[in-house]
């Protein structure tokens, strides 16, 4: 009998409390969401996984030396897991379209003020006092705005460890909901003139330029933000391998089976994160209000700098690829081609709407290098 | 020695009723899992991996807000 | 002179003990089980190399910084590849035919039985006073008998390291050796009528009961038995990565890239404790002994257990399944349905063996759970 | 309370500020770049990737040990 | 105006100084090398690209908790990274030719006079009192004689990895240099007529033998040169796996994902030591000095013991095979063929190369083992 | 540093000996292999991996299990 109401109190059903219980319905949403939903399922999956895994009672999984936890210290603590899946992106990144059009990248400039209005959200929330963030707290938040997933991580990593499950959560999510989120504001921001605007073909860019971009890229960075040299550089050597062309088998193993590892191991380890005493808490309401409040204002001055532009220029820009800008890459691209085939079904603009979305993932890791640097 | 044979039968005993238990419990999940996804099934075509499905109107995020919320109100009550 | 001695001195020819000389012979005689019978390659290579590189006198390799050292700090002290190892597993297992039959989930349940009297026999041998293992050991050796060569490593790592090498050379030799050990056990059970029966056409199983599954099966173990939560966690996590088609590419990795590397640093890491201190013991003899008894037990109360359930059923099961119950994936299924071919060799048994078969993995997972809770 | 909200101010210009100058530099150097290369790839074939190329008869290692010597001089004097 | 003057504080245009931007120079410069020369592009890309990443003023990359510091605390100060490249090697290494002629393992052993005349150079050096290199130091400045780039990194890393950047660098630069620094020598020591020399067929050698030869290698390494059984133990592991034919998927990402992952890790923690402090002395002109004597006398040596055998066998041997006793697979064996066509264009020596090619690895792990045990 | 000296050539010349050593030895290992091969080979089909090949009946994992006795019992003694 003694040893039957020892095994009791060992199993879940006994231990299981409330909050690990809301904990675990939330990982299977997310898992729903991946799965049935397809948002993102890449990192959805594995970090609904790891969050039911974490919050499983009486064993230790995301705590002590259980495995998530481990994967945590060894990656995502480090920045390591999402520095490896930004250079295998990088290794999966074509600048072509950004080279052909250079002045695009204001749009991924433009685009990016949703960073900064969510960091000043965070604090406007402080100021009527309903909640406490620090400073490198409300830019942890901001960064969510980028709309680049590893970005956020790392920088959430850095910043605010204790806010980067509902962050990457957010982040995540709201990238998945970019194709509900930017139509709206894209259609109501422009004419319908403007949104039939046809943009001049592309011009072909030779090897040489993209070999040269990302050492470009890198440079710059290194004179100008040196914070954002550590994202920013494992992004341009995985570009670099790939467009060099005499390192394919680097390059193939970087864009599979690196990135695969990396993705499942950081995903585990930002589910490790999920634990209730964190994610349950009022400051994940306020995340989850500012994050989509920053996919909005950065679509927002995406398609407005697009406008500004050409007011200036005669090479007329089509507004709606100002708000690829916002990153969240290729869904936003493919959003902007979407929205601009309604006005026109003959133009095609997943192109020219490449070069804004690539131009702000570089947008989104320049931010972040001043938020690591500034915000410390 | 003889408290480690004492031991030792108790863990095995207690340790194939769990299993045993555990694996019959298992059956009757999965006969009740199959059961409810026939259910659905014969109702709607298959839900699952629609290749060109961009995510519905109801954004099913706002569960995961309702779900903190509702959890923070009556924690505070 | 003196330097020519002082080299003499250096060489393994001067340095090599007869302890040594002996586990070399060993790591080369699992080598050739392992190349020229093919018992368990993919394991036994790197633990018979490992072993070998091990007891290699005047250089660190196993001990110190060596690598293997290192490799095992690394992976096996903490169980993450024996988890990675069997996260891959479930990438590549179908549970198909056990959902289309789970009853048959009794005989995975049933085999289980060699786990427990295998701890029985080990407790049994210290009362007649020839050795002296704890609880923990005894658990730890019982493991053996569940037949499943990442699961009797994690444990032992936990319950028993200095064991470890012993029983993961006996796991994985046994495991080999199952279509020795079961048939003559299977044929002495079983009738030539009973060996005839003929089990009806499977069912074919939606792929959302597929995904759903490996979900089931971990909430119920959150709930009844966490502590086997790292283990079915990995495992459910593989699973539902190759079930939900979202994340193939995750997937693919997980079954093919990550586990091969696993695979080779599992292995590695075990060999590093095929030291002679270590395995040249009495101990070594009572886990062989006990290990085939395990098998042939486990063998036994699977097929028994097939015919109890024959007399409460009127779809009647051919009992050569049962003997798949053992795990020893997909070996055990392969040799039920040899056996049943002797008898009838129109009756392809093989994807009803298969729902038995993954059970076993399930239920010695289960018994691995409560024994390190418990034993602990 | 007052601070925080200086600061945040301040940050969100600043990074603003910083965001679009670098993007605005990269255009720059980005033009430059192209215009460079298109200078030299019509004056020559391209240069990129020639499987078959051996390294030629002026070894550049050499330049290493030059940039090594010329820095050590210029430091000891 | 404050916040203005913090952030040109921060920038690396305020902050780089001389000797790191020769070092980014120095990097562009491998980076140079690497893609439009085709210098050894798989370790001199990372290499490059880790430099200047090292240099970035500002931000710690290299240093404290920097990404590739703890790369290389990870994976090159414990070894990890070069014996797992190496293990790759092994696993890509075809022992035939060398088994049919065992007897030109003596040209694989002669050229290793190139590490040992080397490592004389670095003591002579320091007795003209340019230098103050130690022992050790000397040691690994040798080791680049050996013409085998994760050896010489596994040895600097050991010996002297203050050096390690330098040395690296000299090796792999001096291997893409071989084309260039060999057929002169080769040239100078042979007549045309004993360029002319056919080379009887090569006998086809069973898989027996080639499974067998990596354990004969090992156990012969084990009782003579325990110290070479890391680096050698690894090789003749991935060997082993191919060659056994019943591992081949551990084989394939042996070859693979593993290789090429363990390369991207390996040739950026190089690149963290490209640091100005330890790059920019007089030493590494020393080094880079020695380095190419040393392949001078290894290809000197080499083709002389090929003429020296000639005097007492009467099946002739081209001299021109015995330069590729360096190593620098597979360009050293090339450049054998390639001399060879030239006084005779029908006669092929490439397969007869390969045997003194892998002869020469094993030479130089051997020198490697003896160096580490009596140099430490 | 005339003791460096006197060491670097000591170390010198004992590796040049032992690289000849060990390759002089490995290639009359690499013969004998060889020729244990083709004698055994000559006898016998290749015995080498043959795909289809099940355990045979004397499981040689007993000789494990005979060589740890073996081991223990002239300890013991
Ligand atoms: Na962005
Ligand atoms: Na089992
Ligand atoms: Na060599």
């Amino acid at each position: 009998m003694n040893q039957l109401w020892t095994f009791w109190q060992s199993t879940g059903l006994y231990l299981l409390t409330l909050d690990q219980l809301i904990m675990i319905l939330i990982g299977l949403l997310l898992l729903y969401l991946a799965i049935i939903k397809q948002f993102e399922p890449l990192l959805l999956i594995p970090i609904g996984f790891g969050g039911i895994l974490s919050n499983i009672p009486g064993v230790d999984i995301a705590v002590g030396n259980g495995v998530l936890a481990q994967f945590s210290a060894m990656g995502l603590d480090t920045g390591i897991f999402p520095l490896l899946v930004f250079m295998g992106i990088g290794a999966m990144t074509d600048f072509g379209p950004l080279l052909a059009n250079p002045k695009t990248m204001l749009l991924g400039a433009a685009a990016q003020f949703g960073i900064f209005s969510t960091l000043l959200g965070a604090i406007a929330m402080n100021e009527i006092g309903m909640f406490d963030f620090s400073l490198a707290q409300a830019a942890a938040i901001g960064i969510i705005g980028g709309a680049d997933g590893p970005t956020a991580i790392y920088v959430s990593s850095v910043l605010a460890p204790e806010l980067l499950g509902a962050i990457a959560v957010a982040a995540y999510s709201y990238m998945a909901l970019v194709p509900l989120i930017q139509p709206p504001i894209m259609r109501a921001l422009t004419s319908r003139r403007e949104r039939k605007i046809r943009m001049r073909s592309i011009r072909e860019v030779s090897q040489t330029e993209k070999v040269l971009f990302p050492l470009v890229l890198l440079l710059l960075v290194a004179l100008i933000v040196p914070g954002a040299a550590p994202l920013l550089g494992m992004f341009c050597f995985g570009n670099l391998m790939k467009e060099c062309r005499v390192v394919a088998r680097l390059s193939d193993t970087a864009q599979n089976a690196l990135i695969n590892t990396a993705t499942i191991f950081l995903g585990l380890s930002v589910g490790s994160k999920l634990v209730a005493e964190e994610f349950l808490v009022g400051e994940t309401l306020g995340i989850l209000g500012l994050g989509i409040v920053a996919f909005g204002i950065g679509t927002m001055t995406g398609v407005l700098m697009a406008k500004l532009m050409n007011l200036f220029s005669k090479n007329k820009i089509n507004p709606l690829i100002g708000a690829a800008g916002v990153s969240a890459v290729p869904m936003a691209a493919r959003v902007a081609n979407k929205v601009g085939i309604e006005s026109d079904p003959d133009n095609f603009l997943i192109m020219h709407a490449m070069g804004p979305n690539v131009a702000g993932v570089i947008g989104s890791t320049i931010a972040a290098g001043v938020l690591i640097q500034f915000a410390a | 020695m003889e408290n480690l044979l004492n031991q030792g039968v108790g863990l095995a005993l207690f340790g194939m009723v769990t299993v045993f238990s555990f694996l019959t419990l298992l059956i009757l999940a999965t006969r009740l899992m199959s059961f409810l996804v026939s259910q659905i099934d014969s109702e709607e075509e298959s839900v699952l991996v629609d290749e060109d499905s961009l995510p519905d109107s109801s954004p099913p995020i706002a569960v995961i807000a309702a779900a903190v919320t509702y959890y923070l109100s009556k924690k505070q009550s």
